[in-house]
Parts: C-alpha cells; structure tokens; sequence
C-alpha cells in the first residue's frame, strides 16, 4: 500500500513512544513553534555545551509525522557539534523537497530517512519540519546568549 | 422533490476523473470549496468567448453584451437571496465581503451613523470562522470600541443565556456566522436580531455556510448587511457578495476605491456614486460574476428544498452511523436538530491529520485541522479535528465509505 | 521577431464573432481590458474540471494538485517581472492591489517604517488613474499626511522640473503611472525613484498598462511595490497582482484578514503568517491566478519584444494617418518618443460619445470619455477623448478601419 | 443606417442649436448633474410660477444625445403645469427603460419621441436622462423653497 511508504513503522513507534517528549526545567533556548494550517504545536527546550548539542527536549500535539519528526530529531541531533547537525538538518531539509527522488542518506539521518515518504505528500512536508524549524530557531536563539 | 444525486453528478466534469491510482472520488470537502458544474464553468468560458468587455465603461456592443450579463447576474443574486438588485455588491469572495464592512465602518465619520469610538462595542461569538473574527479584532483595534463574543456550549452551542450582557446598549455591531463551518450547528438568529436591533445595532450576518445549502431569504432573516463566497456554492473562485440594506447602503462610507465607483474627481477629492456601484471599484470580476449568476440558476432549478433535505438525509445516517463507533466523537451537534451537513470529528488517538491522509489514500476528501475557527476547537478542546461536509452530488454510498474508512484507519494505525 | 497578427487573431476566439449585423469586429479597446486567448480560458475551465479544491487547506489529493497549480501560476508570475516567488501577491485586481498597499500603509502603528502622521507626505500625479489617486486622498484623510503631484504638461509629459520641491524630505510615499492609461506616455522613472529613495520614500508603481505591453523587471525599474490586473493582459477577469520587495513586505501590515493568512488566533488577537500569505485572506481566486498563469506563459511564448514592436509599429502608423486630418486633435505625446500603444484624441466639434458609437456602428470598438482619469482630462481641458489602445492582436487594417472611421464620422455628424 | 434611428435630424438639429442654453439669472432652484461614467454635465436652472413650469434655462458640455435631449425638455415642459410635466416625464422614463420596443407618444412628447432609437443603445440611455434628471430633482428643490 502506498500509504505505507509515509507511515513506516519507524515513525509509527516514535510516535507512540516520542523520545525526549519531557521539557527539561533548564536550557539555554526555548522555542515555541506551530503549524498554522492545521494547528500542531511544538515547544521545544534546547541545551548547548562546548559546541555540542548537549540535550534537546520538547513538548506538542500533533500528527503522528510532526510527532514522530521531532522525536527522531531530538535522538539524532543529541551528542553531535553544532555545525554536524547543520549538516543533517540540510540534508533533511532537500530529502523533504524532494519530492519523492531521494531516499536520504542513512549515514546522516539515520532513523530520519524513515521520513523520506513524507516528502511525496507535499501538504505534510511542513508537518515533518515543524521540530526542525523550531530547532533551527533554538540553535540561532542559544548561540546568541 | 427528491434529488438523484448520480444524475446530478453528471453535471459536474471532476467526477468523471479518479484519484490515487483509479480510485472513484469522494468528495466532502464542500465546506471549503464546492465543485462546479459544467454549466458554470461555461457560463464563464462563454463570457470571455463571446461577450468580453470592461462593463458600463464602453460605447461599443461587446461593452453593452458584457454590462447586460452582469447585470443578469446581479438580478439573479439578488432573487436568490429575496434582495434588491442594488443591494447586491460583487467583491471576491465572503472574505472580502467581511473585510469591506468591517473597513467601511471604519471609514465613518463622527455624524455618521457607523462612527465607532471606545464606548461603543462589536459583538461576536465563539464559533466565528477567522474571516469573521479577525476583521472585527482589527476594527476594535483601530477604534477603540470593545470586542465581546457569546459562548459556545460544550455542545457546539451558542451560549445566548447572557443575551443582555453581552449586547448592551453600547453594542453597534453583532456579527456572527449562519451556520458553523466546523460544527454544523445553525444559529437562532431571530432572538439575536431583535436584541440587537433594540440597541441599535447592525447584524452582519456570514452566511457562507448557508446560503449554498438552504433557501434564505433576506428579509425574513432581518438582518442588515450578509457575506457569503460564490466557490462554496458551485460557483467560480473569486467572486463573493456582500448584501445590504439599502438605506444602510446609503449611508455606509466605501472601502475599495477607484474607477467607476465615483461620482465626481478632482485631485484632492472624491465623491460616491450611489451602491452597488460605490462598493465596486476597478473593473470588476465579471466572467466570475457571470459564473455566479449560472451557478445560483443551476441550484433553483434542482430546488434549495431538495437540497437541503437530500442533505439531510446524508447527515442523519453519517452520525447515525458515526454513533456505532464508540472511539469516534462527533463535535457539535449530534442529533439533526438546527444543523446542517456538516459533521466533525475525532477517533481515538488517531491525529486528524493521519486519518485524512488514511482516507485519502481510499479516494475520500475530507478536511482537517482547526478549519480557520481556531479559537472554537481551543475552546471544545479538540486542537483538530477531522470534518465531512456534504452537498448535492453526494450519495448514500459516500457516506457509507466514508465510515468504512474511518473504521480502517482504526484497523490502520491500531495494528501497527 | 516579428508577429504575425493575423494568426495570433486566430488563438482568440472571441475573433469568430462578427458586432453590429456582420461586421468582423476590430477590437480597439485593450487598454479597459483585452481579450483571452484560448489557452488562457481551457486553463481556468481545467481547473475547475480536474483540479479544483480549496489551496493550502486540504490533505487529500485534489487539494495538493490545486495547491501546486496555484503556486505554479505565482512562480510563472514572479519569472514574468523579474521578482522572487514570496514577493507575488495575487489580488482581485489591480484596484485591490492599489488599496491594499494605501490600507496597509494606513494599518501601521507608530514605530512601523510605514506610519504615516500630519508631517508627512503623499506624492502622486495629475495623470494618475482613479484607481491609483482616490486610495490616496483617502489615505491623507485618514492620516493627516499632505497629498501632493506632479503637474502634466500641456504635451502630456510629467513636469519633473519642481522635483525637489514635490517630494521633500518628508515625502514617505510616492505613487505613479508607469504609462498613462489616456495618453499612452510612459514616464521616466530613474530620476523619481532616485529622488524618493534619497529621501526615504517608497515609490509605488501602477503597471496596469505596462506589464501586459512590454518586457518589465522590478529590479531594474527599482521600485518598491508594483499593481498590475490580469484581465488587462489577456489574462482572467478578477485578479491582479500585488508585488513588493521581501524587506518591506516582511514590515508591511496585512490589509484583509482571515483565514489562511494567520500564525495564532486567539478570540482577541491574531499574528501573521509570512508574505505572501499575511496578504491573501480566505480561499484565493484560484482557477484565475491559473489562468493569468498560462497568460503570462502566452506572452512569453510570442516574446515581449516582438509584442512591443508591433505595438509601435501600429501607434506609428495610427499617429501618421491621425496626422493628416486636420480636424484631430492628439491628446499626449504626438511622436514614439517614450509612449505606448493607446491614442487619445478628438475630432473637431464631435463629441467622442457620438464619435464612439458612430465608430460601434462599423464594428469598432473605442472607449470614449475621462477614462478614469478625470483630473487629467479636465487639466488638458478635454473632459471627454476617444481613446483606441492596441494589442498584439491588432492588425494595420484595424489601424486603417479607424481612420476610415473617423474620417466617416465627420461627414456623418457634419452633413446632418 | 441603423445608427440614423439615433441620430435623428431633431436631435442633431438641437444639438447644433441648443433651446434655451443660457442660463438665467434668477431661478428657483439650480441644479448641476454629472454622468460620472463619462464626465458630460448639465447645470439647470428652474422657475416655478402658479404651479407652472415658468423658465426652464441651462448650460452644459456632453454629447449629441445629452445635450439634445435636455434642449428638448427645456422646450418643452416650458408653461406646463408641474403635474403635466410629471406625466411627460414618466412617459420619457419609460420610452427610455422600452429597448427599443416603444416609439413613446408624440402627443406627449413632441420632439422627445425623436429620442426613441436612444433606448437600443443602453449606455446612451443615460446621457438622455441627464438632463431629465436634473430637471426631476431642481422640481423638488424648487416646491420645497
Ligand atoms: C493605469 C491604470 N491603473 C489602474 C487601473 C485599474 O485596474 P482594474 O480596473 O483592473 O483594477 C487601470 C485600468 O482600469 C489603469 O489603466
Ligand atoms: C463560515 C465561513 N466564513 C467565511 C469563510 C471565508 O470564505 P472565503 O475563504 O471564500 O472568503 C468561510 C470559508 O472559508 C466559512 O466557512
């Protein structure tokens, strides 16, 4: 089925089971992002310690991609420098605006290629950047502190 | 005067094609736009073919063709409605409609009967599509006056217990919608405009959600002022009316301005020629005019009775048989009392979103999210929801798909 | 390069048709609107057909190809003009678009680059069409900010030899003509936009009868804001393009609200969703931002310059033939120099309306009258003209029907 | 020539020979009436006298059909009563509003029927009410002096 090229048991089982979905009380940036087409929220509390991403939390409601999306993120952004996980995020970014043609590296993106479906789906592609968006903010936001 | 919705969708070309690898097209998406049948989209083909010409600027004959046909248009506007033809505005959509009133009011003068300062009020509600919210947020903004709203019950409601607080002498404005585009729920409007008006106040009235789906008739509405959008009633994209009582007209400052709205120019100053035209700056959207006037003549000829009631039908046996399915909650009224075909929501966990693209994936379009009423699905609790809007063309079978649907998705995103 | 009128004809069906008892129809009247190529129809009938569904809104399929159809048509616009993408706002008209930057602009609170008080200024034309004066008279009445204009010339020429006196320091807006929709002159802009930028204000140009006539781009002309209708460049009625330059529209106040254009609604207040989105409210005029889409590719594909050049070669020749009738009377500039396809004149003591419709009587469609742009004609102190403005349809017969027609017209009103 | 069935040698002959086109110095009431779609206008001036229409004058600047017509109704209406010219008036009104279908009573109108061919050419239509409208609301100014 179609249908299960976006709905991979990878982002299924994120989004029963979302990682890190827990804010952490202290944190150098906090963003609050939502997708106004349809109303999913995200608040997301980002840690920055000597040039690494030390600890990413969050918080939301939303469809199981957007979900799932920032889940993965927030596993897979963990432990690296801040400038690997520019890397990753750019390489997500063109796998979503690909528009089906990509399968996405798994070396950068690890459980994230499981989001490559979303990307044939256009009206979704925003719901799997909503945590991505709001981490790009975060970065910019606790590096300016 | 019962409707055969399978002759009827001969009419419209969309349901000729599939969806997602040969699937038959499901479409309940009508609360956010309507399909159009083929009379309309040659009603507006046919204007650029044969009669294409800026209206009332002209000498020449395509100039007179193009004016009689959108005039035409307005009449039949006007009829169906139950107005006078000069009461009858074109803009772009009910959206634009909504916009116009709201800046309008602004335009006014101290010594005009619209003039808003911070003692006065506009009243709203709860359950406001943001077309019909926001405009009026603005409005308080730059005047002063205050925004209060009525209620929506925990059962999709309008909470009129505090009729008197909420409208109070100071009120100058209630605008408030028909019919809810998330809910379904149609609102007693009679209690309402009799209370307003003892203030004084004008009742603008969205009808988006009404005027396609049942036969309504101005004066028996009593309201003042009425917006709704020619898409969502198998009309053209980029036309809406805004109606209004004609001494109110009168009086009511213009918004667009420009060609042919004016009376005199110079270079410091303007005057109005009297409405529909004061409302209509530039050349106007006539083939879409035109496409409107089609569209209301091909909903009289299959009868708005008919429609109502063969939506009616539709309605009852969806939350008929939403109400077997215990994880399904409908939001908004769930008995046919004061509701039109509109039905909204929610299954289990299952987010919205998902179970759109579940059913989508089976060739049913329905919609979901806050449907532009954001402050509504806040307040029942239900950030998004899922809603299956009905019209004409749909059938018994629709309906029965759509829950056969939604009763996979459970199997769908249960199982995995 | 050069175009063959005649086959181009052949692309227009409303060419098929014959005006007053069988005569072939000579069309003279682009400049109020122009005629739609075939292409251009079947673009807004398919989308109705196949496509159609509310934009931005749905997750089912209809919604994604309706979605990509519209924002193909705003990539195809921004190409045309030479902007970026989320700089193209598509409005209900050039009208619209004019309003809405003179609203927009009315929208800003102390604080906004934007904010208009008593100490500022307005800067506009005396050539200038009602549709880009009245917006703002009205917006100097709303703010207190002073109206001022450059004068025209008794040959029609802007008299830029004040320019440091019209717009002062205090100038904040300076809105014009890119060519006048009466006399066909087209105005200078480098030294106006220099000036305006040297003081800080933001020039706004009307393209209305520029974009459709010649190869045009935003950041060459280096204005701010640009408003030009589809319907004038053989595209749908009911839409128009607003473009502004990312910076300002990033600063810019939305003008209508609703839905769509939102980040957060609250029952009190909204944010806003970036441009272009902050400026287009509601379900757009889908199926006609498609269809100005495949106008624009239609013109591409003839090439704007060969469009242009037989544009001239038209004009030249009208303006010659003109020439030799002692009784006509050129309102505007009488050479090429700097002036575009539309020719304004009288005939001896004929009044235009008896002239226009003597015209009409042969099959000749002229407008006749102030043109919206009453200003301008009383100050060359001709309150009414006849105007023929041409197209890429337009052949050297037309050209030679004209003037046959005028010379007809003499003895006709003359003899009697 | 169809065109002749608008241009009829009355109304030329009034246009190139305006009745009554200068205005008097003392009137009852003064009106000054503008078609906006196309800038022709007519300024009037009225004189009642015992219930009869005593002195129609007028000045103005508009086409054949405008100025013709309001030539015509200056003749004409002079030294009726206000109630007469009430009829003539709604006579014209409805030859006007007739496309063409009516050739309106020569009993009443006179000169006026001449207009007649102006009812095929709705955009015309309303160039022959300018003048008719002008007079229709100086009446009203002048009876409420
Ligand atoms: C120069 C100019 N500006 C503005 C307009 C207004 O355009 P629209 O009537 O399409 O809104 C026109 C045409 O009518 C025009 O020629
Ligand atoms: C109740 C209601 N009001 C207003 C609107 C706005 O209509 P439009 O988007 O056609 O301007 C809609 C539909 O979107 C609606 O459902």
């Amino acid at each position: 089925m179609e249908l299960d090229s976006l709905y991979q048991d990878i982002i299924l089982d994120h989004y029963k089971h979302p990682q890190n979905k827990k804010l952490a009380t202290s944190y150098d940036a906090q963003v609050h992002h939502i997708n106004p087409s349809c109303g999913d929220e995200i608040t997301l509390n980002l840690t920055l310690k000597d040039g690494l991403v030390d600890c990413i939390t969050w918080d939301g409601v939303g469809c199981s991609i957007s979900q799932a999306s920032v889940s993965i993120l927030s596993d897979l952004l963990k432990g690296k420098t801040i400038s690997q996980a520019q890397i990753i995020q750019d390489e997500f970014l063109h796998l979503m605006q690909s528009k089906g043609s990509k399968d996405g590296s798994a070396e950068l993106l690890e459980d994230a290629v499981a989001l490559a479906g979303v990307s044939k789906y256009p009206a979704r592609i925003k719901c799997a950047l909503l945590g991505w968006m709001a981490y790009k903010d975060a970065v910019v936001q606790a590096q300016s502190k | 005067m019962s409707l055969d919705a399978l002759t009827i969708r001969k009419d419209f070309p969309i349901f000729d094609r599939t969806v997602r690898d040969g699937k038959r097209l499901v479409y309940l998406d009508s609360g956010a736009t309507s399909q159009k049948p083929l009379s309309v989209i040659d009603a507006e083909s046919n204007f650029y073919r044969f009669h294409n010409a800026a209206v009332h600027r002209g000498a020449h004959q395509l100039a007179e063709e193009a004016t009689d046909a959108f005039e035409n248009a307005r009449e039949i506007v006007a009829k169906f409605i139950g107005a006078k033809s000069d009461e009858i505005v074109f803009t772009k959509s009910a959206t634009e409609s909504l916009n116009l009133i709201a800046y309008a009011i602004g335009n006014a003068n101290p010594g005009n009967r619209f003039h808003l300062t911070p003692s006065d009020g506009i009243v709203v509600t709860e359950m406001e599509h943001h077309a019909n919210l926001i405009p009026w947020q603005q409005l308080s903004q730059r005047t002063g006056a205050k925004l209060s709203w009525f209620e929506v019950t925990p059962e999709g409601r309008l909470d009129l217990s505090n009729m008197a607080s909420v409208i109070t002498e100071n009120t100058k404005v209630v605008a408030l919608t028909h019919q809810s585009n998330v809910l379904g729920t149609i609102n007693p409007l009679d209690a309402i405009v009799k209370r307003a008006h003892e203030v004084g106040a004008v009742v603008v009235l969205d009808a988006c959600q009404s005027v396609p789906h049942t036969s309504l008739n101005v004066k028996d509405l009593g309201v003042d002022f009425l917006a709704f959008s020619g898409h969502k009633t198998v009309g053209p994209t980029g036309v809406g009316i805004f109606w209004g009582k004609s001494e109110l007209l009168l009086e009511l400052p213009p918004f667009l301005t420009g060609g042919s709205m004016i009376e005199n120019v110079t270079m410091t100053s303007a005057t109005w020629a009297p409405a529909p035209k004061k409302f209509e700056a530039g050349v106007p959207n006539m083939a879409q005019a035109v496409g409107l006037g089609a569209a209301l003549k091909y909903l009289s000829e299959i009868g708005m009775g008919s429609i109502s009631q063969h939506e009616k039908m539709l309605t009852s046996s969806l939350l008929t048989q939403l109400a077997q399915i215990s994880e399904v909650k409908v939001i908004g009224p769930k008995d046919m009392v004061d509701r039109g075909a509109t039905v909204s929501f929610t299954v289990g966990e299952i987010h919205p979103h998902d179970l759109g693209q579940y059913l989508d994936s089976l060739g049913i379009a329905v919609r979901t999210g806050h449907h532009c009423a954001w402050p509504l699905t806040r307040k029942l609790g239900v950030p998004a929801t899922t809603r299956a809007s009905m019209y004409l063309y749909n059938t018994q079978e629709d309906i029965d798909l759509l829950v056969t649907g939604v009763k996979g998705a459970m199997k769908y995103f249960g199982s995995k």
